[in-house]
């Protein structure tokens, strides 16, 4: 009843918030909550479509459960990562990380 | 019942833009708690929007993956790395101005190809409905490689956070 | 009892799963768990074994697993009569190595680990037996290679144990990937990994190149784990295991298995004479090689060691001569002699602490035994008629009489020739004259030990019957009777025979009986004509007690070109660039008062130019590395919205 | 009526009602928790318990609501405002909505969900947001400690809770909360689940993981008065403290109506009406929780931790297996036995299996 351009729309939103968030943030936390946006936004976008256009609407929603599953995987290794980083070097800042800095 | 579905509608509506509100909060407070927990709206917030795509289980899914087990990883690595309260050094680098331009530019190219774009609407749109055993029956027959791929990516995400977190016993 | 087949591999499945979680508490009952799981699958698998010998039917079942694009996998058993071969072959001796081990490892402090690898092992290669297809044959194949690996290195406290594992799982894995490869382009070429639809589905995709190579890659498995040349190194080192284990693992079944795999596929090999030969070729080569290398070997196990590699060489040349039922009638006797001989000299090693037979003799007093089991092994394996090893080689020298391959038949007969000698070397000089190391005080092992030697025993007596014309070649009728209907015909020697070829029948017996006597003249009289013949043919020595040198040309075939890579880059640094440099250096020196004001303004200034614009350059170009996460970020999106517009705009 | 008013009306009508039951019968629910808890370990305490306000003290609840309106409301100066004000309300809120599917009686579920269960189990698992919320908006150590430990313990007993439900699914087939209660019907109350060796097993795990998801004794480490003051809600006073007892007394509310649903037949049951069934089912389950209160002593947080991975979880996976074999093996007395005996056989294994590692004893990291 609402027309998927609304629903991809929605998701763009989203998606490019999640872009500003991933792109702007010094803590690596804060940028792995905004990847998580544009994961969650092409989500939206894949329930949209096997909705809408989809002759199988199975589709959509299984890979969604494959994205989420991703995401879950995605962010336990990040905040991993991140518990060893500040172990060694006592911040999560990205720009105070820049040993590769030329 | 028009007026019924008038108000449902509008509510989805109030759904999204409180969705996408949140999500810019999420992305620009100063406080990274603050953060998170706007970010727990937005995905509640989705999780509505996929109700109102009868996807009921991916709903249910998102909130229990995301709000019950993600969520609380962030916000335990949050616990873990900040100092209380500690708002004095900025959250946002000196790309503000660059990364607002393009998020500008890339959101009215992407709605531009969202509205131009003639999707292949199905007749029965928005009234398709999937019961939970359909689902798993597409899950364990179709897509059964893609399920194991997945199973088999968790399992290595597991040892590997596992040790890349754990504390070095040697040093 | 033939559908509940699928039950069989479960049973020493949870032997396993007992023994490896809770075989801390069950301590010395670990032992019994496993012989019991064992006595279990016997109990359904001998019925089941019997019903299709007594129907000649095939039974079999499966369900879907998986559905990958347009063609399903199917997981199932297959009972036809060459599986119901197997099932006898390796429930029983599986459950006799079991009680024998109970006794052997006695003392061992990761008892029950033992017998949780075993078990494992049983369930793994019982799976093979019976699996329908080529994906399920795969995984209990690599379960196997798992608990090969695992039990070679079962003492891994020993630093050469340890190695032999990694040895053997290493070279198997290279035949490993062979045959999967092989799988994959089957399944490739035809769309099916069944059995059953094995024969009709090669039929359906011709001969083509694609089937070849299949056949070509999966013989590579044939290879790896039946220790086929080349790569047959790690099969007498894999003897660094624990007795048992090398006599039910590396001797009667798991090796066993890439005969079994070759049989499988036969109709897959049989489609392709050119793949005959070359499997003709391997198994020749490997059995006479083999044979040549344990004329020398000193060490008990390596003898036997060798002499299965060549047994299994004997085997594979059969199946590629065209003759099924011989290659897998050899497989099944020498399944029972050759257990019954590891197992034998696992009793001497148990009784005397030693390996090496040159300290040994006399111990047909001390162990009667071991010894008389040991000897009926020996006559088994040497060809004495009416014992089971004479049947089934006969067999076989008779396929390669039939197939007017006059080298091969001859080459057969020499390494016949060769077993009888080698075997009989090692029973003489163990058994037969006197102690020769005189700190060794050997004793009879205990009767869990015997009793598996004896009733053993009487398999090697016994098996070879139903191959005679005694039952009018029973067994090869039945190996041929529903399965392979039709592939018979391709090279004639396979086809059903009623008569003995008393030509080949005495070849067989004299070379058998030749080798027996040689060796008594060698070893048993006063002559000792040993040390004459080693001075005599000191090359042809040194060549078999080098094991032909094979560890040594692998090691100078990887090692040695890399080494030598090495040395010659550090002697061209050292010669050619050096020495470029010190006369670059030197005529520089020389040069340089003449050129010093040329130096001064001209090159300086060159010079100078270039890292002024060096410097320039990287002043501008560096900010493009930055070292920040997040500016590589912005790029790409940037890139990545430029590519989309690019890609949109026409 | 229905040609009166117009049908939107009608249906946002319906749906208020629905509402206002539910959101009436929570707090009620917390407010007569409290005195029967009181009462009950009064009674096991050899005391009385309350009984001045009110006969039998039935009034007492009213008493002590009116007091914790009209108590000071203290906020900490350095706290988190937001986050301490929002929690307690955020606490209250998956609470109330799991009411929503729980079948009180033959056709009495407010909302019946075809994904009623994952919705049940998704919504609770919320809560610990708000407890974060509260414990690092408060700004106190103990709050912090508190909220750090019920947050573990949440999610640790979640993993076995949610798959101590799976054989229930596996074997009605569906989520719906609704269709597992009508799957119990019939042979006069033996179908229930817990009459079978998984479903028995299964309740035990999902029961204790229950109890250990509500903060309940004896998993009750995040609020350990000797230990920690008062867990997450150290900080909390007046209305904002009671709603977080609020949210805990309808948990433990619905945990045991879930429970009684799930594997005690819900409101299946002979003779008396249904909503009296469930309701008798669901308070006897409530009194077992408060008995184990005036019983069992606390855990501590290695043997919590234990518990729930090295025991609780490899045994429901196991329950998993037995329920699919349950679910294909003819319907025999050797399918009971069998899957009885697989059962008790793990139970025991891991039992054995989990004693090796307990420590001998304890360790003060810290207390020299």
């Amino acid at each position: 009843m609402i027309p998927l351009t609304h629903y991809l729309i929605f998701a763009n939103f989203l998606f490019v918030i999640g872009i500003f968030g991933a792109l702007v943030r010094r803590n690596i936390i804060g940028i792995l909550i905004a990847l998580e946006l544009i994961l969650n936004a092409v989500n939206v976008n894949f329930v949209a479509f096997s909705q809408n256009t989809s002759p199988d609407p199975a589709t959509g929603q299984i890979f969604a459960f494959f994205v989420i599953a991703i995401a879950a995987a995605e962010a336990t290794v990040g905040l991993a990562i991140v518990l060893a980083l500040f172990r060694v070097r006592k911040t999560i800042l990205t720009d105070e990380i820049h040993l590769l800095k030329w | 019942m028009t007026h019924l579905y008038d108000i449902v509608k509008f509510g989805i509506y109030a759904l999204m833009a409180f969705s996408v509100l949140a999500a810019i909060l999420a992305v620009t407070v100063r406080n990274l708690f603050h953060a998170a927990l706007c970010f727990a709206a937005v995905l509640i917030g989705i999780a509505g929007v996929f109700l109102s795509l009868h996807a009921d289980f991916l709903a249910m899914v998102q909130i229990l993956i995301y709000v019950g087990a993600v969520m609380t990883l962030v916000i335990f690595a949050i616990m873990l790395t900040e100092r209380f309260g500690d708002n004095s050094s900025p959250q946002n680098n000196s790309l503000t101005l660059a990364a607002f331009g393009l998020a500008i530019v890339s959101l009215i190219a992407f709605s531009t190809i969202s509205v131009k774009t003639r999707w292949p609407i199905q007749e029965n749109a928005g009234a398709l409905h999937l019961s939970v055993g359909e689902l798993a029956y597409a899950l364990l027959n179709t897509y059964v490689l893609p399920f194991e791929v997945i199973s088999v990516l968790l399992i290595t995400t597991l040892i590997g956070a596992v040790i890349i977190a754990k504390k070095d016993r040697v040093s | 009892m033939t559908s509940y087949a699928y039950l069989i591999p479960v049973f020493p499945l949870l032997g396993f799963i007992i023994n490896i979680f809770f075989g801390k508490f069950l301590k010395r009952g670990a032992a019994w768990v496993s012989i019991l799981s064992s006595l279990a699958s016997c109990a359904l698998g001998l019925p089941a074994a019997y019903e299709v010998a007594k129907t000649g039917q095939i039974f079999s079942a499966h369900a879907e697993w998986l559905t990958l694009g347009r063609s399903t996998l199917s997981f199932g058993y297959l009972l036809d009569p060459l599986a119901a071969t197997l099932l006898f072959v390796v429930t029983i001796i599986g459950t006799l190595i079991q009680i024998y081990s109970a006794g052997y490892m006695q003392d061992d402090p990761r008892f029950s680990r033992f017998f949780a690898y075993v078990s494992l092992f049983m369930s793994a290669m019982l799976t093979l037996v019976i699996a329908d297809n080529y994906a399920l044959f795969f995984m209990s194949w690599e379960v196997m290679g798992l608990c090969s690996y695992l039990l070679i290195g079962f003492w891994f406290e020993k630093n050469s144990a340890a190695n032999a594992g990694l040895k053997a799982f290493l070279t198997t894995r290279v035949g490993d990937v062979g045959f999967f490869l092989g799988i994959l382009t089957l399944f490739t070429a035809t769309g099916n990994l069944n059995f059953t639809e094995l024969e009709s589905s090669v039929h359906a995709a011709g001969a083509t190149p694609a089937l070849a190579l299949a056949a070509l890659l999966i013989f590579c498995g044939t290879i790896g784990k039946s220790a086929q040349f080349p790569l047959h190194v790690w099969l007498p080192d894999a003897m660094e295991g624990p007795t048992p284990v090398s006599a039910l693992i590396h001797a009667a079944t798991m090796v066993a298995a890439g005969v079994y795999l070759v049989a499988r596929s036969f109709a897959l090999f049989s489609a392709f004479p050119s793949v005959m030969q070359v499997v003709v070729l391997i198994g020749t080569l490997t059995a006479f090689m083999a044979a040549f290398i344990a004329l020398s070997a000193t060490d008990i196990k390596k003898v036997l060691a060798y002499s299965t590699i060549s047994q299994l060489g004997y085997m594979v040349t059969a199946l590629g001569l065209g003759s099924l039922s011989a290659g897998t009638f050899h497989l099944m006797t020498h399944a029972y002699f050759k257990a019954l001989l590891f197992l034998g000299a696992g009793s001497v090693i148990h009784g005397t602490h030693s390996q090496d037979i040159r300290e040994m003799g006399g111990l047909l007093k001390k162990m009667p035994h071991t010894a008389w089991t040991f000897i009926i092994a020996s006559l088994a394996i040497a060809g004495v008629p009416p014992l089971s090893g004479f049947w089934s080689k006969d067999e076989i020298l008779l396929a390669a009489f039939d197939s007017g391959n006059k080298i091969v038949f001859f080459l057969l007969l020499v390494i016949a020739f060769m077993t009888a000698f080698y075997m009989f070397r090692l029973v003489f000089l163990t058994f037969f004259g006197t102690l020769r190391n005189h700190k060794i005080h050997p004793h009879e092992s205990p009767a869990t030990m015997t009793g598996p030697l004896w009733i053993l025993a009487l398999g090697a007596i016994l098996v070879g019957l139903p191959g005679s014309p005694f039952f009018g070649h029973w067994f090869s009728n039945f190996i041929h009777g529903p399965v392979t209907q039709g592939t018979h015909e391709i090279h004639g020697s396979g086809a059903v025979h009623h008569a003995l070829n008393w030509f080949v029948v005495g070849c067989s017996v004299a070379a058998g009986l030749g080798g027996i006597l040689l060796a008594a003249v060698f070893y048993l009289g006063k002559l000792n004509p040993s040390v004459w013949v080693m001075r005599t043919f000191k090359p042809l020595y040194d060549l078999s007690i080098h094991k032909l040198w094979f560890d040594e040309i692998y090691s100078v075939l990887l090692v040695r070109p890399f080494l030598k890579l090495g040395q010659w880059l550090f002697i061209f640094d050292q010669k050619a660039v050096d020495g470029l440099v010190n006369a670059a250096g030197t005529g520089t020196v020389k040069s340089s008062n003449l050129q010093g004001w040329i130096d001064k303004h001209i090159v300086d200034g060159l010079v100078n130019l270039v890292g002024v614009v060096t410097q320039l350059t990287s002043a501008t170009v560096r900010r493009v590395q930055t070292g920040l996460v997040q500016h590589y970020l912005l790029i790409t999106f940037v890139s990545v919205i430029l590519l989309m517009y690019f890609h949109v705009k026409p | 009526m229905a040609g009166f008013l117009p049908d939107w009306v009608l249906v946002i009508k319906s749906v208020l009602i629905s509402i206002a039951a539910i959101a009436f019968l929570g707090p009620v629910t917390m407010m007569y928790l409290t005195l029967l808890e009181r009462k009950v370990v009064g009674r096991m305490q050899n005391r009385i318990g309350p009984n001045r306000v009110g006969k039998w003290g039935l009034l007492q609840p009213l008493a002590d609501g009116v007091k914790m309106l009209t108590k000071e409301d203290i906020v900490p100066t350095p706290a988190d405002p937001i986050a301490h004000f929002l929690a307690p309300i955020l606490i209250v809120v998956p609470a109330l909505l799991v009411f929503a599917v729980i079948p009180f009686g033959r056709g009495m579920t407010a909302v019946d969900l075809n994904v009623g269960l994952l919705f049940f189990i998704a919504i609770s698992s919320t809560t610990t947001l708000a407890i974060f919320m509260a414990s690092w908006g408060s700004r106190n150590k103990f709050s912090l400690l508190g909220g750090m430990r019920s947050v573990a313990q949440m999610v640790s007993y979640e993993v076995p809770m949610v798959l101590s439900v799976v054989p229930v699914i596996l074997i009605t087939g569906s989520l719906s909360t609704n269709d597992i209660v009508l799957a119990q019907g019939g042979w006069g109350g033996l179908k229930w689940f817990i009459f079978t060796p998984w479903g028995l097993l299964a309740f035990i795990i999902f029961y204790l993981c229950g109890v250990a998801e509500c903060n309940r004794s004896p998993f009750d480490l995040p609020e350990a008065e000797s230990e920690i003051v008062a867990g997450f809600h150290t900080e909390y006073s007046g209305m904002k403290f009671a709603l977080f007892y609020m949210a805990e007394f309808m948990n433990s509310f619905t945990i045991s109506a879930l429970a009684a649903t799930l594997f005690l037949g819900g409101w299946q049951g002979p003779v008396l009406p249904s909503w009296l069934w469930f309701f008798m089912k669901t308070y006897v389950l409530i009194f077992i929780m408060i008995w184990f209160r005036g019983t069992l002593p606390r855990f501590r947080v290695d043997q919590l931790m234990n518990l729930a991975w090295k025991f609780l979880l490899p045994l429901t996976l196991i329950n998993i297996f037995v329920a699919g074999f349950w679910y294909f093996a003819p319907n025999t007395i050797v399918r009971v036995l069998m899957s009885a005996g697989v059962l008790s056989l793990s139970f025991w294994g891991l039992q054995k299996l989990n004693q090796g590692y307990a420590p001998e004893k304890r360790v003060y990291q810290f207390g020299d």
